[in-house]
């Protein structure tokens, strides 16, 4: 009987359970790859540039560290409300606020040297050259691991369609991004689109090191009783519980088609939600909502996670991935 | 840990919430708000947590109280949790009134809920110097508060948008109508923006000093999301998040729709 | 005070409220016009074809009732598990499980005679000559008020993409329908698309009398400890509160840009939520996984609608269509 | 409306739900389920109802009981519900076994949670020539049901699959052990669904005639959404919804995943 064997063979403990991933570069050698010692990274925009989460836990604990996105020129962001809650969801449409991408490079960076996890930059533009002079200012810098880069901005030279809706334009920022900067390059890409693996594709043929899927979905709330759009900005972007299955699909769908490593997130609440994503082919997993109704979701996860592998016996959680194909 | 010890209706709509907890990593300020999740542990729905300003702390009985109003889905389902349920609670949070101490004449405006932080805070103020004007809806909605303040031994002037108490109006007309025979030194002021903003107006038009106290619909409630942004008035300065720099404001700090 | 000049005022009582919508036909002409009681319509599916609900209200009491997804041929469905809870919806894989176009006309079709709502029937097809054939089978069809064209498909001959990704596929099936069916014809959109208006503007472009958006999105769920997905069929569509904000964005952003009205979709749960979708521009209001949850969901919804029109002193619903623009 | 009166485990991670009820649509019967909604009101997550199948039914006292087990976020939420607590909950919904009360020995084979509905089948039985064979990971999961069925005097036999009790094995090992010199008229079962393909296979092969149920992933339970589909032996006939046509089925009505 399968029982009696499980339980005679030796059982794993939990300090011998190996939650590291790589993810691998482009060029495929090892000092180009990106050691993650978890899959945990957190989702920019979620998670401050780190010290809010101090008070709750230590963030070195995590797989790596995603800043708040920024951009050439400082953002007031929108007006306010700037947040709408829906079933199991949030709406934001925070509209980018920061305080650009030098004062980043001053202000910000200089905070994180105490960090020993991998930091990476989340870059927004708007318009093909924006993309460029991040790219040429982060070149170089220490403190980074790499950028991600966000392409759900609207391309307001180009009649305001989004970057990331659109292979060639994923292929073209892409493209200049790698020629400039030498890091570890993630492409995120928006979910708010008839076929995702057509800009994951784009953007690994044109370099990208790993792609990061989903940002949030186009969606918005109406304030009933006032008769008009519940955020000042009309639209935003929904996130959390509520899109996962989407995103785990897009992940599965995308796992089989591309080499380069997938970052997956949207909505993950718990180490289920992660296990779930690795089987549908993430290497990494983002956590964002979920920060900001448990600060300390991060830490918990991890031990969830290594319920989950005690369970199934798991030894090394980079096996799964891809497991559910 | 904070377990739910009394969670009673005392107005029209209106509950008083009184927590036991544990341990709190300090004991919350007048102006400071607690972040609650009032959905089942294991639901997704409602996502986010719910702020409330502290109406009363007791350190002794490890107590925390609020008041809060029945205005949608949290707040409802709140109201139907019973005594004994266990609350996943965040706090305290925000940063609080300073209390001023040197200031002899003190004034507090409280308009509908923004009159929930203000009776913590006249707890804690030194000055028994203090005159508090509170306004609603109607008699029902200020009646616990005002047993409360009485309490206090402060004086207290109250309003009514529906029916004649002092005044037939709004916090701010009874407060505006004593203000010329009665300039305070300091104002303390929670309530409508619109209110706010014409208490600051008043108030900075006749050199008082003050601080008031916001609410912004938050993601977080800890800083990291950036949904409660103020955009501050000085040209300088970065915009202020209502959750850690906020929700108190000194007057003039940040912008207020009026 | 204008709270005062609002108590003085004679107040509207509940057997004043007008809760009737007009769907109208392209032709613009009166007789050609779906004229509903109210704006609910059942989503295909969901209320299976209607009798199910006899147990819990007279289903004349909505506004038109939609039947079960009909093939050419019949149809067996998915192997199950075809259904997978998330949070705050459903993931469903039924696999238009149907005993065929000839059957319907036959069995199913004479089973509505007692109802004096409108009816529509819901076709779908893998090939453009699968609409044809049922739109001629259909024509005429006393019974029927309308055929409500489900485009979420995949063209099994065209290498399996979904007709409703595609514009022009749009364009042409219901230019076909059109030519054959003199009914009121609804085009039902997938929102699984980069700009849904793109496929409205087509529908409306080819002929139809109304837009239905959305069907459900493109979504899996793996089942952790199996390691598999959980649904036999892999992938399958969500619906439930979860997609309303995606669902009403979509209705907001088509609205202004079409002429023919939009029956709108997805997640309604309550009055509000149709509330919400009109104002975002739709005429008239589907409720699909709903009545999954609450069998009596219909009446419960009509008395919150007519509480919200008393709240705001609304004597005619349709004066709210798109009054959030 | 329903209200809960108990709801206590009574094996490891197994609960006793006992619901009053104001009234019903018609009494239960054997076979039969409700559909019980655990989510706060107004919280849409969980979103679907959770089908349970009757294991007691009390008309003088109102009262409708349930047996089940803790395995996700449902029955995890369903668990930490307090007495006094309203539910939501819809039914006597599905199928009921048929009682066939001339058949004289019958067998009841039940696995698992599927033990559940037999009790009540067994308790509405004419026939006290009742043979129960149970089956379960080991003795705690047991020992609930067995106190019950003891109670009705019936002859009971229990299989453990973690521990020696009878055998160390399931119910239909324990079934078959016994079947040789023991063919029944008539069995009813119930259990994971290869279990009940076993039973069924065997059964026909020995000519003997019976009922089970069968436990599908359910949407609706009503019958509108086609969630619950069962694919029939028959060839001309058409699929069967387990909400409706089921959850009790004849043998060889339906197709099994063995
Ligand atoms: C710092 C702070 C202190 C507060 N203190 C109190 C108090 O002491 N007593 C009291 O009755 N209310 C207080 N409020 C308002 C209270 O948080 C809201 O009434 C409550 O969140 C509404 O939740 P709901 O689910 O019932 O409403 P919904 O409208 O269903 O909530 C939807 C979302 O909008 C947010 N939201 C809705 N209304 C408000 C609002 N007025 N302010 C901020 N967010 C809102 C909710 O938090 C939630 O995220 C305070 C708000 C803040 C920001
Ligand atoms: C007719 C019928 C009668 C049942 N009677 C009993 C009973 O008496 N006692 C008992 O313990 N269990 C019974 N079950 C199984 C019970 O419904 C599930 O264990 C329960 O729904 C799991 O919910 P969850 O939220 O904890 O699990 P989750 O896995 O979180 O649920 C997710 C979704 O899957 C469905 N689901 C999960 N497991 C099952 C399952 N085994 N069968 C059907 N749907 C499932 C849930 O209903 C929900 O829609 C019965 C099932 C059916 C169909
Ligand atoms: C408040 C908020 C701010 C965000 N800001 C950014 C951003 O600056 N750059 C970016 O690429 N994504 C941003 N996102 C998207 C998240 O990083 C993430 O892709 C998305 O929220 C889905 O993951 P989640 O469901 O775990 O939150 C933001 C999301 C939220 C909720
Ligand atoms: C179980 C189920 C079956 C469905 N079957 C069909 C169908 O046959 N044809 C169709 O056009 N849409 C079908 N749909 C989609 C719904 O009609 C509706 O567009 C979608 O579920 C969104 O609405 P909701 O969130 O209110 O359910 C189905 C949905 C569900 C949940
Ligand atoms: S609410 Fe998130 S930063 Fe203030
Ligand atoms: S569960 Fe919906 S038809 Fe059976």
């Amino acid at each position: 009987m399968p029982e009696n064997s499980i339980e005679t063979k030796q059982k794993l403990t939990k300090s011998e359970l190996n939650l590291s991933v790589v993810m691998k570069s482009q060029q495929q050698t090892e000092e180009k790859n990106l050691n993650l010692k978890n899959p945990l990274i957190t989702a920019s925009g979620t998670c401050g540039n780190g010290k809010e989460l101090a008070d709750f836990y230590d963030i070195n604990q995590l797989g790596a560290f995603t800043t708040k996105g920024i951009t050439v020129e400082a953002q007031p962001g929108n007006k306010t409300p700037r947040i709408a809650e829906t079933s199991a969801g949030i709406i934001n449409s925070i509209g980018l606020e920061n305080p650009g991408v030098e004062s980043f490079i001053e202000e910000i960076l200089p905070e994180t040297k105490n960090y020993t996890l991998p930091i990476l930059a989340n870059i927004s533009g708007y318009s093909e050259q924006d993309f460029i002079n991040m790219a040429e200012k982060l070149e170089g810098r220490a403190e980074l691991a790499g950028v991600e880069v966000n392409l759900s901005c609207p391309n307001i030279k180009g009649g305001g369609m989004v970057f990331g809706t659109d292979p060639e334009k994923v292929f073209e920022i892409t493209k200049k991004v790698r020629e400039i900067y030498s890091g570890y390059i993630i492409v995120k890409l928006t979910p708010n689109i008839t076929d995702i693996t057509k800009t994951a594709l784009a953007a690994e043929e044109a370099g990208a090191d790993a792609v990061a899927m989903i940002n949030t979905l186009s969606a918005m709330k109406i304030d009933i009783e006032r008769q008009q759009p519940l955020l000042a900005n009309t639209f935003g972007g929904l996130s959390g519980p509520a899109v996962r299955p989407v995103a785990v699909k897009m992940v599965y769908q995308t796992y089989k088609k591309l080499e380069i490593p997938i970052l997956g997130l949207g909505g993950v609440q718990s180490g289920s939600d992660v296990i779930e994503f690795m089987l549908a082919g993430a290497t990494a997993v983002g956590i964002g909502t979920v920060n900001m109704i448990d600060p300390a979701a991060g830490p918990r996860i991890i031990e969830e996670i290594k319920e989950y592998m005690l369970r199934h016996q798991i030894k090394n959680l980079s096996s799964i991935i891809g497991a559910a194909h | 840990m904070f377990k739910i010890i009394a969670n009673r209706e005392v107005g029209p709509g209106i509950f008083q919430l009184v927590l036991n907890y544990d341990q709190l990593p300090q004991n919350p300020k007048p102006g400071q708000f607690f972040n609650i999740k009032v959905s089942q542990p294991g639901s997704d729905d409602p996502l986010l947590r719910r702020p409330f300003s502290i109406f009363d702390f007791d350190a002794a009985e490890k107590k925390v109280e609020f008041i809060y109003r029945v205005v949608g889905k949290g707040t409802k389902i709140l109201s139907e949790l019973e005594a004994e349920t266990e609350l996943d609670v965040l706090g305290p949070l925000g940063t609080p009134f300073s209390l001023n101490e040197n200031k002899g004449n003190v004034h507090l405006i409280g308009g509908g809920m923004g009159i929930a932080p203000l009776y913590y805070l006249s707890k804690k103020l030194k000055s028994r110097n203090q005159k508090v004007y509170l306004g609603a809806a109607n008699q029902a909605e200020l009646e616990f508060f005002a047993e409360k303040f009485k309490g206090l031994g402060v004086e207290l002037h109250l309003a009514a948008m529906e029916e004649k108490l002092e005044i037939k109006g709004s916090a701010l007309v009874l407060w505006l109508n004593y203000l010329e025979k009665n300039i305070p030194d300091y104002v303390y002021t929670c309530g409508p923006e619109k209110m706010l903003a014409a208490v600051e107006k008043e108030a900075l038009k006749n050199n008082i000093g003050g601080q008031l106290s916001v609410e912004k619909r938050m993601g977080c409630g800890i800083g990291v999301c950036l949904s409660c942004s103020c955009e501050t008035k000085a040209e300088d300065e970065s915009n202020k998040r209502a959750c850690v720099e906020g929700p108190v404001f000194g007057l003039g700090e940040v912008v207020l729709s009026a």
